[in-house]
């Protein structure tokens, strides 16, 4: 190890347990953040940090002053531009001795697996259950341990899936926990809030988890699943259990919802060319609304009905999360309707007004 | 058997507060336990998954309940 | 509230309880980090994103690379800046909407209740205990909440100390918890080690309670002091107790500790000025050392007779900590030598030939 | 009475693992666990403070320990 690397990362390599040797380890080893989020942000900061040798990021998406308030690594001067790009670049300043691989892409069921390829863990740093469960299964079959996390409001849960734990067995992963979700009955960051120090707090669990795996230090949550609530700083943690009972042989087909921009929109709407629907709660259809009929997402299967139109429907909401489910709902429902979601939502309409 | 039960995440809005209780008629297991909630509380239904621990541990569907244990209901959140 | 802050901070404002009138009481805050270190650095940042209007950050001390695997706000090209500089400048990046206040001073028992007289909560970021004692102390005398953090290896503590509670009366602070240290008894991070993940845990954590304090929401730790193991994720919150039984009426005495740098301290060795004493452990020692004669510092007060010299002695140690506690140790017991503490221990020694 | 106590912290090292036993011949108090801690382990007497928590609640000199009580040392800790 050079004199440099040995000052970079003394305070560490001083830790019982821990030596040149895992500093060795974490210099060798090849961690994949999907997602420079809330959790990615801070997740990927403290690996880069610690030294971990080889880190990808990929997201598609860029930097929205609306996150801005949890996603520390971007400031307001670099809206708009691809999150793991600006994330790559300042992470390779705070740390010139590790290879910081951005991927500009979605993660699809197409793509996921080439990706993961190069990589010996995942961390999971998503904001969306289709995401969580492509990355989980994915996983699984390729045989990856994935740090996952995930925050609502003020509650965040951590684990590690999928690790090796006796001849041909794996400890458990999210199927194991949650079989399936209709993500349209729980509400995202952008619906619900969150506390941006609880994002902080979740990620910086997520890379320890990572230093845990890569090191061998400690006891990682294998089997396990810890909760963590903000507001009181109570924590449990709950035992899954030793091997996963799940099978997982393909992965979940990744959907593409058809996405209408903001300006392509109004220029449409001057045209008359759509139909909005609203699908966001009451209060927020109350508070600011950009017009159109209003079926908040929970009651869309009931009043179905009355979406029957001969123009294009857009569907809209608070981030795009719902108005997405909005589309794949009603393209299994009303199979010959034209129907587009909203791109970036409400928050994206005023974003591009300010 | 009346079985206490403590809400996570989106079950706390369903549920309207931190906890809720149950009543069990017949047997108290798991899936009893899981099928009185849903009755209760359709929305818990349409989330299609939710895990139940107990004592801190995953709870399997034929699991029996007794009246000291402490029984969490862990809904999936997907934020980042 | 202007229309750009309702968006950029429109997923904490959708939190339950939260609302535009929480967003205001951040807006109006003013808070002093004392310390821009591993808990400094993730704390400030999540500050900053959350809009805390005016956020002071106060260190003397530069930016050095042997803290660069946990203090994620400093690049390696800003090795020698001074660190709240540094860290306000970022952070304005990050949210050019409030105020950052470098303050570049060590602080002590002569500036420390002017420091705090513009700030209504202190976060506690800093590294040693002379530090600690002297801002709970000053918290205390001033009527300051202050946001205590702590770390070692794998091991964290946060509580939030002197928070009014009743008639008159204020939470426990951190004199109640431990009323006095012998800070040569207690190794810092630069010799026991620290794992950089845990720094960001407990920042994340501290900016938290700052948020809760500020804002009133959910239970602050107070009266409280929590434990996290970061090796197995478990943790524990402590009742301390509802109301301080300590008197504080003064400050502690910072005491100066006479440095000399690396480059003095070279030249001096060649022309013969001084002599050294190493108050390393007996493996940190074996690894590496500069000459001299070795005590360590547990050892000190036996060994005193063996450091009577004609010329000024120089203490040297890992980082600086431990040797600016044997010439505090030194100076009570033999008041007439000359003593000097060597400006960053070895580390600083070794960045300055790299 | 022989009290089991946690460790934490620096006195993980000072005990060399995370927990030891201490054997109480006279009153069980907390001052008196402390003396003999501070008996067994002279490094912990030399950091002048250390907190004694029973069942997660700092406890004050004189209070008695009972055989089932969670005793844990809590040492203070400076880095940053």
């Amino acid at each position: 190890m050079q004199a440099s690397d040995l000052l970079r990362y003394s305070c560490q390599i001083a830790l019982p347990g821990f030596g040149e040797a895992s500093q060795k380890r974490l210099q060798q080893a090849r961690v994949l953040v999907v997602g420079a989020g809330g959790l990615g942000c801070p997740a990927a900061q403290y690996l880069a940090a610690a030294g971990i040798g080889t880190l990808g990021i990929a997201d598609f998406d860029t930097v929205s002053l609306g996150n801005l308030h949890r996603q520390v690594l971007f400031t307001p001067a670099e809206v708009g531009q691809n999150k793991a790009r600006v994330a790559c670049d300042k992470l390779q300043h705070q740390n010139p001795g590790i290879k910081l691989v951005p991927h500009e892409l979605k993660v699809t069921s197409a793509n996921v697996l080439a990706l993961l390829q190069d990589y010996d863990v995942v961390l999971d740093g998503t904001d969306n259950f289709d995401t969580k469960y492509l990355l989980n299964d994915a996983c699984v079959l390729a045989g990856k341990p994935l740090v996952y996390g995930a925050i609502y409001q003020f509650e965040g849960q951590v684990a590690v899936w999928n690790v090796p734990v006796e001849a041909g067995k794996r400890s458990p992963n999210y199927r194991d926990v949650f079989p399936e979700v209709d993500a349209s009955q729980v509400p995202n960051c952008a619906e619900g809030g969150v506390i941006p120090t609880l994002a902080g707090m979740i990620g910086c669990m997520q890379a320890n988890e990572v230093l845990k795996l890569v090191t061998g230090a400690g006891e990682p949550l294998v089997g396990k699943l810890l909760l963590l609530d903000a507001l009181t700083m109570q924590s449990r943690i709950i035992k899954v259990g030793k091997v996963s009972n799940v099978t997982i042989d393909i992965l979940p087909e990744t959907e593409e919802v058809p996405l209408i921009s903001v300006p392509e929109l109004k220029q449409g709407i001057a045209k008359g060319l759509y139909e909005l629907v609203d699908v966001r709660r009451d209060e927020e259809r109350k508070a600011f609304h950009i017009g159109g009929k209003h079926v908040p997402l929970d009651r869309l299967g009931k009043e179905v009905e009355q979406l029957q139109t001969n123009k294009p429907l857009v569907f809209y909401c608070a981030s795009g999360k719902r108005s997405g489910e909005a589309v794949k709902n009603i393209r299994k429902q009303l199979p010959g309707l034209q129907v587009y979601s909203l791109e970036g939502g409400i928050k994206a309409w005023k974003e591009q007004q300010v | 058997m009346k079985v206490k039960v403590l809400a996570f995440g989106i079950a706390k809005d369903i549920f309207g507060s931190s906890s809720t209780a149950v009543e069990l008629s017949g047997e108290a297991t798991v899936e009893a336990l899981r099928t009185a909630l849903e009755m209760q509380y359709p929305r818990l239904k349409q989330l299609s998954s939710f895990m139940i621990a107990v004592n801190d541990e995953y709870a399997e569907a034929g699991q029996e309940l007794a009246p000291e244990d402490e029984v969490a209901i862990i809904p999936p959140v997907s934020g980042g």
